[in-house]
Formats: structure tokens, C-alpha cells, sequence
């Protein structure tokens, strides 16, 4: 019998998965993958959980803007030396993880969402966007504001660190190695 | 403001100056500015002691503000920044002011020549400031500042002649030592506040009085605490060993610190808060045989000195000794008594060893001296004053307070006959010790110095500078001469202790007791006459150790038989060489060296990589958790 | 109540915050150390969702979007040191930066 | 919200207007100077509010923040202390041809971070303004890139913050599920007391805690952070957010009753010994001074710590009061020595500044540069003096009442063991604090730093110098206002 419980362990045990794969992964752009794999899981667990609206935070903030970010970041190094020192070989091998995984999760979400049973579980304790609108908004709107003054210090900190600057000669006469 | 509020001011108005003008000033501005402080210091002190002895409550107090308040669960208390002064004190700034300005006149012509000299003598002022406010102190908390001040101020003055490396070890292991007595001086006081309630000395001594009985474990902790501070910084077992490598210091700062004032703040102390001492009959015991035992390994320590200012240190020792004695066995008049006259000889004796060193071109070895009688006769017989005095023989000043001290010994409650052994015993070795530094310095034929001719030119030339360091000497040969027909009256101050003295009873003495104490350095020095004839008479050119001594003294063959040679001498020989490199004293820089040890550790770990921080921060959760798991 | 025990999504997300833990102590790519942050931050929000639907309240999905805006805010500083270290030193190794110590 | 909540919270409103007023004057006109004298007037503004509202009713504004009479004493505290940084930083960027418009808005940023977390009544509020001050102070940490560790300083804090920070909010998420509760002043049932993921909890908030305070093992970014910051960041991170972070800990200790729970009390007092300890043997020999005053705020904040251990509720207004005068004594002689420090620092750059073109400078400065120093400028000679022997603790500073109240607090509350670490932590302390002054004294030594300082900066000296000298003398003034503000 399939219940709330076995799909929640089965979607968090794929969330460990592929964590270990994020952080024992070599290739950054796979690892990378990995971890939007683990994030959906992760949704997936929220959903479980009764928490619809963090779901959807998840796979969009997270997965779709955060993980982006850092997609970005990696083309622009353009897979520095450390990528070419350990050259991935190709095979079928590394393919099937994935594929694995990814299938695994669409089999959970396909049987949370079809199964009429978990859903009328759920239904009851959820607590949607709403009430969480209503909290973020009430209570919590000073939080809602200094959180935008923290996005605004990631902002001007961001923009400092990464702006392209004249006077900033690249440390040439350092090597890699050197005082290590 | 009152005359007493002013005290300490004058030395630190001029300590103000000569630490912002420097190297400006010339050496008779400097010279001038902090001796005149002095002189008024000194000044004002006869004038408050002579109001003291007029005035009916016998204590003169100054309110200058009040410093800050603690509010406890008891209610509140207020410290003040207040002056208190009777007898005690009274006997205290005497000392202080009185030998300090003499000191000051003489390290006025003794440093004339150093570059620093205005920063050496702005040291001096800052030490006296501290010294009066610890003497002067109406509450622990001023008094503790004081007690602090004084520290820093004998750490700079150790380390003065910095450029030098084991000045600046000497400086440190003194403040390291002195730290250690310092913090259980401190938890002594919390201890005491947080039963009390009360910091002011006046106020303690009265709540001490009605909520502790005798015996009560919480005025043994405080009074066995305050003990290790005394103990610290008045250099007695097991922290005496600071106290010869202070000697590092110019000549003057060993005589004015180490032998004249700081070292007796121990001392002071106990005398101050004699009635928590009193509640604790037990921690009186302590306190007598660690100061027995202080007096009679510090002689020990001294009879196998080369360095004449170290034989003056460890006698400063066994001295201290005696007062600690005294106030052990409660007779705290007795060691006050001798608290100021020490003071006075072995201000005397340091200063004069100060002058045979200069004479000498710094060279303080007893085997490199010798026939000194001859060339510098002024000063050979102001050292025989001072040795005179402290051997103790009668007429001295050292005579009447030594005397006080042992006549109480025997029957005290709180000290006992064997006791009374050790001080005559270490009053023996006190003679032994003298005669041998006074022949090897003074009799014989000179060793290794030709010098001195050429430098005697020098020295009549400069004989303004000669009057200077001569002027303070003969003063203090004449303090420590007459010092001793002083009458001190502490009864006000000791009220309660001469009550619980009263009951016990001298009946029980033996009669021999004073005559063997007035005899016991005579026969000291009748045995050293002989002993060291060597030294005396000094036939060869080479005297080295203390074996050539025994060898020498196998071959007069006075009267000694093998046995006592072989029971006594060898094992005091054996004891006396290794206490010259102080047991003690490796096993206090072993914690030094667990410190430093323990830096390395940590400084090792700290190497850069951020993933070892970051994973510290797992390990420090872990072992968190594990601390409360358990 | 709950069909899911509390205590379980707490160890699952011991389980993932402790990946992400490993993770920065273990990588010496730079890039691979803010992803691991990035499990460890998610192991939280799982923490607080769990928490929240526990005890039925918003306030844990509202410390979620919290922790949302806050990794945001991270890695845009993260990757931005990123690339000012790939132009000074040519290289993402963290083992670099141990030049002060002592 | 009513009027009254916008009275009380005005502080915080000048501080986030403000930096909208400074981007705003950033688009329009882009001058090192006007950023400066508006960053300044911002603060003083808001110093002034505090001050005005210093001894107002309390107010509870929203469930998240609570204005009171101690949170405000902070802020002040933290608004000075920034006012001198601003200060400072303005000399240190007006040399740079550039425009730095964003260390303002950041300096700003830091300031309402802290602003937020002194005041802050629930766990919300509390992590909010943690992280605003951590990515303020990540991107100040490693701001001038001329500088030699510019990039490892960033990054070290970055990461090392950042995962402090996860551990702080796991621990939140923890306890919350344990309790249902967010906001302080909430007794937790007994059930929740039983369950080990509470106290896990709590162990792993003061993780976070300890993390930011720099207390041991949590301790190992300070050194090199410290080292690697331009000065007046360091002072930043010295001043600024301790005493933020100290304030807010404070109040969820009291507020949550953590303060009378076993486990949270035996954590506290491991890390406070440790801290005491190690902290001042890692500084005995250290010769970079920025270093050396990194260890010794380990030390100092583990002093602090014994007034988290707490016996009844009748205690808290006297921890207050101890902390708040600790605090007070600690931020103006950690300013005046920093002051010190970056005018020595400026003068060695200047004299080096074609090298520092191709190598990128550092603002490292031993203790030996300061050799005889006394001699050459008095002025900043009695500065170093004056700080150093508060914070050593001796008698007559500010300092010597601080530890005082300290160990008073202590000795009621019986911690005897804190006691003896304390004294003999001090005591090791004074060991190198002491060099220090030596140092100053000595009159050998050709070292470079002649100082002589300009207008502002002896200004600044002078009134240090006489606030702490006044203060160690007549501690009463201060230590009254304390204990009427912590009674409320």
C-alpha cells in the first residue's frame, strides 16, 4: 500500500542521493544538475508536508533562479584548469544515475498526485498560499521589508566584488602551489 | 582638601611631569622636581603623624569621592576613593616617604648618568604613589589598585636597563610570580565580598567580627587567600623566588622596592586585616612556619651567594620571614616594629652595597671584592652599621624589634617552642651569612680589581655627586642606629588582638630564653671568625666555592668533629648549592612553559585553511553536544 | 494528526544538512563549496516546513521565504568573490587562500 | 501600526530612510564627500532619536521587534562606534581615485542590521538582522582589492558566516519544532523540554552565536579576518556587531529561560573557559597587533559570557547593567586603539605606496613599529595607553569597573570556576598587553610611524581619552542610567 509516508521516504531518500552526488560529484555542470534534482525532491517533500506554496518556491526560486545564477557563473569561468585536470570520460555509465533518479521522482509525484487517497490525507492539513500571504503580511511584513534590505546588501556586495576594475592587475606572479 | 588627600598627589604631579617632558628636562630640573615631591610628601607625613598623635580618635580620614557602588542581593555598597590613616598607616608612609626620599636623594647622584634618568626617577615617584595608596587605602578595593600599581611599577623598574635580556626575564618572572599570589589575593576578596557584603576595610573588620566565629571556614578560605597574596608579593615560600633575580634593577630600586617597602605590603596586609586573621587561628599558623621557613631557607640560600646584591636579597627574605613569624604567632606590634626597622637597614645596606659596586665599576662578585676596609673606609663602616643591625646585636635597632619579635614566640597559641627554634636558629644563620659577606667584601687582600685606584681620581672629582649618594647613607646609619628607641604604639589599632593576648601567660617561659636570643649571634660570629678564616686573612688570590671553604676549614680543625662535618655541613653545603639554582623556582616556570607550550598548540591550529575552520565548527558542535549528553 | 512524524523530517534534514556540511569541508572547488551551503540551507527549510505543518502554523513557511531571500543574497556575494578570485588567481582552489595564519 | 510604533521604532526608520536618501544622492550626484557628511548626519540623527527615546515606556512593535531602554543604550553605543568608522573610512577612501559609494550603503546596511538585532523579539527578526549584518560585512571585509588578502579575507568570512549561520538556523528550526514558538518571552512546556532535538536546538543556536561573538572553537575566522579587513571594517566587526550580537543573545537567554536550563548552561560555560584561556594564550606572543587585538576580543567576550549564567530572574537587571558597562568600557578602548592603529597603518602606506601599486599593500602593523612611539607623538601614545590599560582592566579605567561588576556578578552567582578563569585570564593578558606599553616607552628603534595625526583625528583622541579617563573615575553617572535602564 502506497501512503503519504512511503512517498515522503522514498522522495527524501532521493534527496540524499543526490546530495551525495552534488558533493562527491566532478563535473560542475553535473553536480549542478544534481542539486536541481535534489531541490525537486526536496518540493516533492513539501508537498507531502502540506506545504504546496514552499513547494512552489522551491522549484521556482531555487531551482529556477538560484541554480541559474550559478549555471551562469560557471559558463562565464568557462571550466577553469581544475575542470580539465580531472576530464570526465564518457560513457553510458554517467547517463544512467540521472536517468535513474529523475524517473524515480516522477513516479513519486505522478502517484501523489493521482492517488485520491494521499490527497484526501493532505487536503486537510494544508496550509496554502493564502495563510502564509496573510502571515508574510500581517505579523510579518517589518521581516518582509528587512528582507529586502538583505537582498539589497547581496546586491551592493555582489556588484563591488564582481565589478571589472583598471586599477586591479590579475596577482601575475602568483602560481598556483605558491605558499601553500 | 585635606593634608592627607594631598599626599600621594605631589609624587604624582611630578611623576606627570617627568613622563611628558622626558629627556627635556635637565638632571637638576628632574632631580629637583621629583625629591622636592618627595620632600613634601615626606613633609606633610610628619606633619598628619604628628596630628594623628594629637588628635583623640587616633585616625585622620579623607573622603575624596565616591568611585562606584555594587548593588547586591545584601543591599548596596559604596567604594569610595578615601584615605584612611592610624597608626598602622602611619608607620607605613613614615617608611615610605621617610626611606623614599632618602632613596630618592641618593638615585638622584646614583643615575646621574643615565640617559633615561628622568623616566628612572618618574618610575620612583609612580611607585610611591601606588605604595601610599595601598597604605592609605580605607577600602580593599583602592588598596587593591595600589597593590596593582605597585606590581607594574617594580616590573618597569626590574626591566629598567631593558637593552639587556635577562633584565627584561628577571622583570617578567617577578610579575608572573607575583600574578600568581595576586590572583588568589583577588579571589580572596570576592570571597570576602560576597560574605560580607562589605569592602571597606573599617567595616570588614567590624561585620567579620559579628558574623564569623573562630575557626569558621569561611574566614579560613578568605584569611588562606589573602595569605597567598601576602605571600606573593612579600617574596615567601613557595613564591620567594622573584625576589634575587630582582636584582636585576639598578641598585637604588632593589633598596627602595625590594628590601624597603613593596616587599613589606605582604606584611602590611596581614597586619590590616588582622582581625579576619584572627578568626582563623589555623591560617596564623600557616603563616608563621612559612615565614619560619622562609627565614631559614632564605639564610641557608644566602651563605652560598656569590653576588653581593643576592646575599643582601635573600637576607631581605629571611627578614620578612621573621615579620611573618610575628604576625603568625600574633605579636603584630612585634613585626611592624621590625617591619620599620628593617626598612631602615636594609635601605642602609643596599645603598651602601649600591656605592661599593659603583666604586667598583659594577662589579657586584664577593670573590672579585676583598680589602675593600682600606680603600673605601666611609662606606665599610656604614655597611658595619647596617650589618651590625641586622645581625641584631644589642643597642641596634635590628636588637630591640628582633627581640620583640622572639620573646613572643614561645608562648604564643598560635606559634609554639619549635618555632622559637627556627627564629633563633635562623638568627644564627643571619650572623654566619653577615660575617662571611663582610670578610670576603671588606677583610683580606683585594681580588681582581685594580681598577679601583683609578676610579677613586674619578670619584673625588665628582664630589658633588659623592656628597649626594653619601648625605642619604649616613641618615639611614643613623636611623638604623636609633631607630630602634622609636616608641611605636599600635594598641588602637590593635585593640582586639591584645584582648585574645592577654589571655595567654608568659608564666611557663624558661629563664634561659632572652639570654640565649641576645647570645646566638655572638656565637655566629665567634664561629664564622673562625670558619672563614680564610676569607679573613686571605693568604692566596683565589677564593672559589664554598668546597675550598670546607677544605680550609678541615685543616684549622677548630673543635668540629668529622661527624658534625659530615651530618651537617656537607647536607647544608649540598642544600644551600642547590637552592642556589631554586627547586622552587623550575617548578613556577614549568607553568610559564605550559602557557607557552599551550600557545604553540593553539597558534598551530590556526593555519589558514578554511576548511579546517569550518570543520572545527562540526567538531566543536560534537563535542558541545557530548558536554551535555553526559 | 500528522501522518508524517515530525521527528523523521527532522532526520532527514539532519541527514541533508550534514551532506552539505561534509561537503564544505571536503571540496577544495570553490563552486562546489557554495552548492554544499545551498544543501545545507535546504536542509533547514526542510526543518522549518516540517516544524511548520507539525504544528499547523505559516510561521514556518514564512521563515522558508526567509531563508529563500537569504541564499539569494549569498550567492549572488558568493559567486561574485568567485569570479574576483578566478581573475586574481586563475584558479578555484580554496587551499589558496591560506595565506594568513599564525 | 499607530503612530506610537513609528515613534518608537524612528531610530531604525532614519537608518533604512537614510540609505535610500544615500542611493538616491549616489544617482544624482556621485561625491565622496557628500555620501560621507550624509552617512554622518543619518547617524547622528538617529543617535539623537535614540537618545530621546532612551527612557520611553517600552514598546512592542509587530510580534517581531520590542523597543527597550537597553536594546536603545546598545544602539547608541553601536551608532557612535559607527560614526568613528564612517570617519575613518572616509580618510582611508578619499586617497582612492574611485568612487566608493557602496562602502557607505554598506556601512549603512551593517548599521541597520545591528539596529535590527538589538531590538528584535523574535527569531525572525533575530536571523534577518544576523544576516544583514554578516553579507554587509562580507562585502566590507574584502572591499579594497589593492589589498593584499582581499579576496581570501572575503571569501573565509563568507563561508565560514555562512555556515555558522545554517547551524543557527537549523538550531531555530529545531527548537521551533520542538516548541511551536518563534518569539521570545515564551516559557516552553516540560514536553519540549524532554525531547533531545530541543536541546540540540539550543546548542546549535549558540553555535551560531559563539560563531559571531568569536568565542572558542568558533573563534578560528577572527585572527585572520581581523588581519585581512581594512581597518575600519575590523573595527566594525569588532564593535558594531559584537555588541549587537551580544545585546540580542541576551535577550532570547532571558527571554526563553535558557539561561536556567542545565545543558544550555554547561555548554555556555565551556566555551566561556575556553574563550578566557585560549584566547589570551594564543595572543601572548603575537606581534601583529591587528591579531593580537583579534585574540584578546576572544578573551573578552568569554569574560562576558559569565553573565549569561544566571541563578534566579531577580539577576537579569544586574547582567544587564555588568554587560551594558562591559560592553561600553570594551567599544571605546577597542575604538581608540583601532584609531591608533589605522592612522600608524595610513602613515606606513604613504611611505610605500609605489610598491604597494604591484604587490597590493596590507594593513599590518607589529607591535615593534610602534617602538617609542611615546616619544615621537604623546598625543596617540596616551590614546594606545589609555585603551590598552581598560583593557587590560587596570584600576582607574573604564575597563577595571567593567571586570569588577563582572566578577561581582560572578561571585553572587557563585560561578567559581568563571572566577578563576577569568583572573587567570587577566593574568596572562596583562602579560602581553604590558609589551604593548613597553613598547610605546622604549627609546631605541628607527621605526617609521612618526604620527602626527590630523586635526579631526586628535579631536577624536582627546575625547576618547577623557570619556574613558572620566568614566573609569566616575563610574557612578554611567552605572546609574545603566541600572535604571536594565530595571525596566
Amino acid at each position: 500500500m502506497i501512503t503519504i509516508n512511503t512517498l515522503f521516504y522514498l522522495s527524501g531518500l532521493l534527496a540524499i542521493v543526490a546530495s551525495i552526488k552534488v558533493v562527491t560529484g566532478k563535473q560542475t555542470i553535473h553536480a549542478l544538475l544534481y542539486l536541481v534534482v535534489s531541490l525537486l525532491a526536496v518540493a516533492v517533500c513539501f508537498y507531502l508536508m502540506g506545504a504546496p506554496f514552499a513547494a512552489g518556491l522551491e522549484v521556482i526560486v531555487y531551482a529556477g533562479a538560484i541554480l541559474v545564477l550559478f549555471v551562469f557563473a560557471v559558463m562565464m569561468f568557462g571550466l577553469a584548469q581544475d575542470e580539465h585536470l580531472h576530464a570526465p570520460k564518457h560513457g553510458a555509465g554517467q547517463w544512467l544515475g540521472p536517468i535513474f533518479l529523475s524517473v524515480l521522482l516522477l513516479l513519486v509525484l505522478i502517484i501523489a498526485i493521482s492517488n485520491s487517497e494521499i490527497q484526501q490525507v493532505l487536503i486537510p492539513k494544508v496550509i496554502d498560499a493564502k495563510d502564509v500571504g496573510i502571515l508574510l503580511y500581517g505579523p510579518y511584513l517589518l521581516a518582509v521589508e528587512i528582507a529586502s534590505f538583505l537582498l539589497l546588501a547581496g546586491l551592493v556586495s555582489g556588484y563591488h566584488y564582481a565589478k571589472p576594475r583598471q586599477a586591479m592587475q590579475s596577482d601575475d606572479n602568483f602560481q598556483v602551489g605558491d605558499e601553500i | 582638601m585635606s593634608l592627607l588627600a594631598l599626599l600621594p598627589f605631589y609624587p604624582l604631579i611630578s611623576f606627570l611631569i617627568l613622563i611628558s617632558f622626558g629627556k627635556k628636562l635637565s638632571w637638576q630640573l628632574a632631580s629637583t622636581i621629583s625629591i622636592g615631591a618627595m620632600l613634601l610628601s615626606a613633609g606633610s607625613s610628619a606633619v598628619l603623624i604628628n596630628q594623628l598623635g594629637n588628635s583623640e580618635s587616633q585616625l585622620i580620614t579623607a573622603h575624596l569621592w565616591s568611585w562606584f557602588s555594587l548593588t547586591t542581593t545584601q543591599g548596596s555598597a559604596t567604594i569610595n576613593v578615601a584615605f584612611y590613616l592610624d597608626a598602622l598607616s602611619a608607620v607605613m608612609i613614615a617608611v615610605v616617604t621617610g626611606v623614599g626620599l632618602l632613596i630618592h636623594i641618593y638615585a638622584a647622584a646614583y643615575m646621574k648618568s643615565d640617559e633615561n634618568f628622568s623616566r628612572f626617577m618618574a618610575y620612583m615617584n609612580l611607585f610611591i604613589v601606588a605604595m601610599l595608596i595601598l597604605v592609605l587605602a580605607d577600602n580593599l578595593v583602592l588598596l587593591y589598585l595600589g597593590w596593582e600599581g605597585v606590581g607594574l611599577c617594580s616590573f618597569l623598574l626590574i626591566g629598567f636597563w631593558y637593552q639587556e635580556k635577562a633584565n627584561v626575564l628577571a622583570a617578567r618572572k617577578a610579575f608572573i610570580v607575583t600574578r600568581i599570589g595576586d590572583t588568589s589575593m583577588a579571589i580572596g576578596l570576592f570571597l570576602l565580598f560576597k560574605s560580607l557584603a562589605q569592602l571597606t576595610i573599617v567595616d570588614v573588620n567590624q561585620a567579620a567580627q559579628l558574623s564569623w566565629k573562630i575557626g569558621d571556614a569561611d574566614a579560613y578560605w578568605i584569611a588562606l587567600l589573602l595569605l597567598g597574596g601576602a605571600v606573593g608579593k612579600s617574596a615567601q615560600l613557595p613564591l620567594q623566588t622573584w625576589l634575587p633575580d630582582a636584582m636585576a634593577g639598578p641598585t637604588p630600586v632593589s633598596a627602595l622596592i625590594h628590601a624597603a617597602t613593596m616587599v613589606t605590603a605582604g606584611v602590611y596586609l596581614i597586619a590590616r586585616m588582622h582581625e579576619v586573621f584572627l578568626l582563623a587561628p589555623e591560617v596564623m599558623t600557616y603563616t608563621a612556619w612559612l615565614g619560619a621557613l622562609t627565614l631559614l631557607l632564605a639564610g641557608v640560600a644566602a651563605l652560598a651567594q656569590h653576588d653581593i646584591k643576592r646575599v643582601l636579597a635573600y637576607s631581605t627574605m629571611s627578614q620578612i620571614g621573621y615579620m611573618m613569624l610575628a604576625l603568625g604567632a600574633g605579636a603584630w606590634s612585634a613585626g611592624v616594629f621590625h617591619l620599620m626597622t628593617h626598612a631602615f637597614f636594609k635601605a642602609l645596606l643596599f645603598l651602601t652595597a649600591g656605592s661599593v659596586i659603583l666604586a667598583l665599576h659594577h662589579q657586584q662578585n664577593l670573590f672579585k671584592m676583598g680589602g675593600l676596609f682600606k680603600k673605601l673606609p666611609v662606606e665599610s663602616l656604614l655597611f658595619i652599621i647596617g650589618l651590625y643591625c641586622l645581625v641584631a646585636l644589642p643597642g641596634s635597632s635590628g636588637f630591640f624589634s628582633k627581640e620583640a619579635i622572639i620573646a613572643e614566640l614561645w608562648s604564643s597559641p598560635t606559634a609554639g617552642q619549635g618555632l622559637w627554634y627556627c627564629a633563633i636558629l635562623g638568627a644564627l644563620l643571619t650572623s654566619i651569612y653577615s660575617c662571611r659577606l663582610f670578610f670576603l667584601a671588606f677583610l683580606g687582600k683585594a681580588r681582581g680589581n685594580s681598577n679601583l685606584e683609578q676610579h677613586q681620581d674619578g670619584h673625588q672629582e665628582n664630589s658633588s655627586q659623592g656628597h649626594l649618594l653619601r648625605l642619604p647613607l649616613i641618615l639611614l646609619a643613623l636611623l638604623s642606629l636609633f631607630g630602634g628607641l622609636i616608641s611605636l604604639d599600635l594598641s588602637s589599632v590593635f585593640s582586639s588582638a591584645i584582648a585574645t593576648q592577654a589571655q595567654t601567660n608568659f608564666i611557663n617561659e624558661p629563664s634561659w630564653l632572652h639570654t640565649v636570643a641576645i647570645v646566638t649571634p655572638f656565637i655566629g660570629i665567634v664561629f664564622s671568625w673562625f670558619y672563614f678564616k680564610s676569607y679573613r686573612e686571605n693568604s692566596c688570590d683565589n677564593i672559589k666555592s664554598s668546597t675550598g671553604a670546607i677544605s680550609t676549614f678541615c685543616k684549622s680543625g677548630l673543635g668540629f668533629d668529622r661527624l658534625y662535618q659530615y651530618v651537617l655541613v656537607r647536607p647544608y653545603c649540598c642544600i644551600a648549592k642547590i637552592n642556589r639554582r631554586d627547586i622552587i623556582d623550575q617548578v613556577l616556570m614549568l607553568s610559564a612553559w605550559y602557557t607557552k607550550l599551550w600557545y604553540e598548540v593553539l597558534s598551530a591550529s590556526q593555519n589558514g585553511s578554511l576548511r579546517w575552520y569550518a570543520a572545527v565548527i562540526g567538531i566543536g558542535v560534537v563535542g558541545l553536544a557530548g558536554v551535555v549528553a553526559l | 494528526m500528522t501522518t508524517i512524524a515530525l521527528t523523521h523530517v527532522l532526520i532527514l534534514a539532519s541527514i541533508l544538512f550534514v551532506i552539505g556540511f561534509v561537503g564544505v569541508i571536503v571540496r577544495k572547488n570553490t563552486l562546489f563549496m557554495l552548492m554544499s551551503l545551498e544543501v545545507m540551507l535546504n536542509a533547514v527549510g526542510v526543518a522549518f516546513i516540517g516544524a511548520g505543518s507539525a504544528w499547523q502554523q505559516a510561521d514556518g513557511q514564512v521563515m522558508f521565504i526567509l531563508i529563500l531571500t537569504l541564499a539569494a543574497a549569498e550567492v549572488a556575494v558568493g559567486l561574485a568573490l568567485l569570479i574576483n578570485m578566478q581573475r586574481r588567481y586563475r584558479s578555484l582552489d580554496i587551499d589558496i587562500l591560506a595565506r594568513m595564519r599564525g | 501600526m499607530s503612530l506610537m510604533t513609528f515613534v518608537a521604532l524612528s531610530p531604525q526608520l532614519i537608518i533604512a530612510f537614510g540609505l535610500v536618501l544615500s542611493m538616491l544622492l549616489i544617482s544624482w550626484h556621485r561625491s565622496q564627500r557628500s555620501i560621507n557628511i550624509l552617512t554622518q548626519v543619518i547617524l547622528l540623527f538617529s543617535l539623537l532619536l535614540c537618545a530621546r527615546l532612551l527612557f520611553a515606556d517600552v514598546a512592542q512593535v509587530t510580534p517581531l521587534l520590542r523597543v527597550d531602554g537597553v536594546g536603545l543604550y546598545a544602539l547608541m553605543i553601536i551608532l557612535i562606534s559607527a560614526m568613528v568608522v564612517v570617519q575613518l573610512s572616509y580618510v582611508l577612501l578619499k586617497k582612492h581615485i574611485e568612487f566608493h559609494d557602496e562602502f557607505y550603503l554598506l556601512v549603512q546596511l551593517v548599521v541597520l542590521g545591528a539596529s535590527v538585532l538589538v531590538v528584535s523579539d523574535h527569531f525572525a527578526s533575530l536571523f534577518l538582522g544576523f544576516e544583514l549584518l554578516s553579507i554587509a560585512l562580507v562585502g566590507l571585509a574584502g572591499y579594497l582589492n589593492e589589498q593584499k588578502h582581499s579576496v581570501e579575507t572575503g571569501f573565509k568570512y563568507l563561508i565560514l558566516s555562512a555556515t555558522a549561520s545554517s547551524f543557527m538556523l537549523l538550531g531555530i528550526a529545531f527548537i521551533y519544532s520542538q516548541t511551536g514558538q518563534l518569539s521570545f518571552y515564551f516559557l516552553p512546556e516540560s514536553s519540549a523540554l524532554s525531547s533531545p532535538f530541543y536541546h540540540l536546538g539550543i546548542i546549535l543556536f549558540l553555535v551560531g552565536m559563539a560563531f559571531k561573538l568569536s568565542l572558542v572553537p568558533f573563534h578560528y575566522w577572527t585572527p585572520d579576518v581581523y588581519q585581512g579587513a581594512p581597518t575600519p571594517v575590523t573595527l566594525l566587526m569588532a564593535t558594531v556587531s559584537k555588541l549587537a550580537m551580544f545585546a540580542v543573545l541576551l535577550k532570547c537567554w532571558f527571554g526563553l529561560g535558557y539561561a536556567y536550563q542545565e545543558s544550555a548552561q554547561s555548554v555556555v560555560l565551556v566555551i566561556a573557559i575556553l574563550s578566557m584561556v585560549s584566547g589570551n594564550a594564543l595572543a601572548l606572543y603575537q606581534q601583529n597587533l591587528k591579531r593580537l587585538l583579534a585574540y584578546s576580543s576572544i578573551a573578552h567576550m568569554g569574560y562576558l559570557l559569565i553573565v549569561l549564567l544566571l541563578s534566579s530572574a531577580a539577576g537579569e537587571s544586574f547582567a544587564w547593567q555588568s554587560m551594558l558597562f562591559y560592553f561600553t568600557a570594551y567599544v571605546f578602548a577597542t575604538l581608540a586603539i583601532f584609531i591608533a592603529i589605522f592612522y600608524s597603518c595610513s602613515q606606513q602606506n604613504s611611505q610605500v605606496k609605489n610598491k604597494a601599486l604591484h604587490t597590493g599593500f596590507d594593513d599590518e602593523l607589529l607591535i615593534s613599529d610602534w617602538q617609542g612611539l611615546f616619544w615621537r607623538s604623546p598625543l596617540m601614545a596616551a590614546l594606545i595607553l589609555v585603551s590598552i590599560l581598560s583593557l587590560a582592566g587596570i584600576p582607574l579605567t573604564m575597563g577595571f569597573i567593567g571586570k569588577f561588576y563582572l566578577l561581582s556578578y560572578a561571585s553572587q552567582t557563585l560561578q567559581w570556576g568563571m572566577i578563576i578563569a577569568l583572573v587567570i585570564g587577566s593574568g596572562i593578558a596583562l602579560f602581553y598587553y604590558l609589551k604593548v606599553i613597553f613598547v610605546l616607552f622604549a627609546t631605541e628603534g628607527g621605526s617609521k610611524v612618526s604620527a602626527s595625526l590630523a586635526i579631526q583625528a586628535r579631536f577624536l583622541a582627546i575625547t576618547l581619552i577623557s570619556v574613558s579617563l572620566f568614566f573609569g573615575l566616575f563610574p557612578d553617572f554611567l552605572s546609574q542610567i545603566l541600572q535604571q535602564l536594565s530595571i525596566a
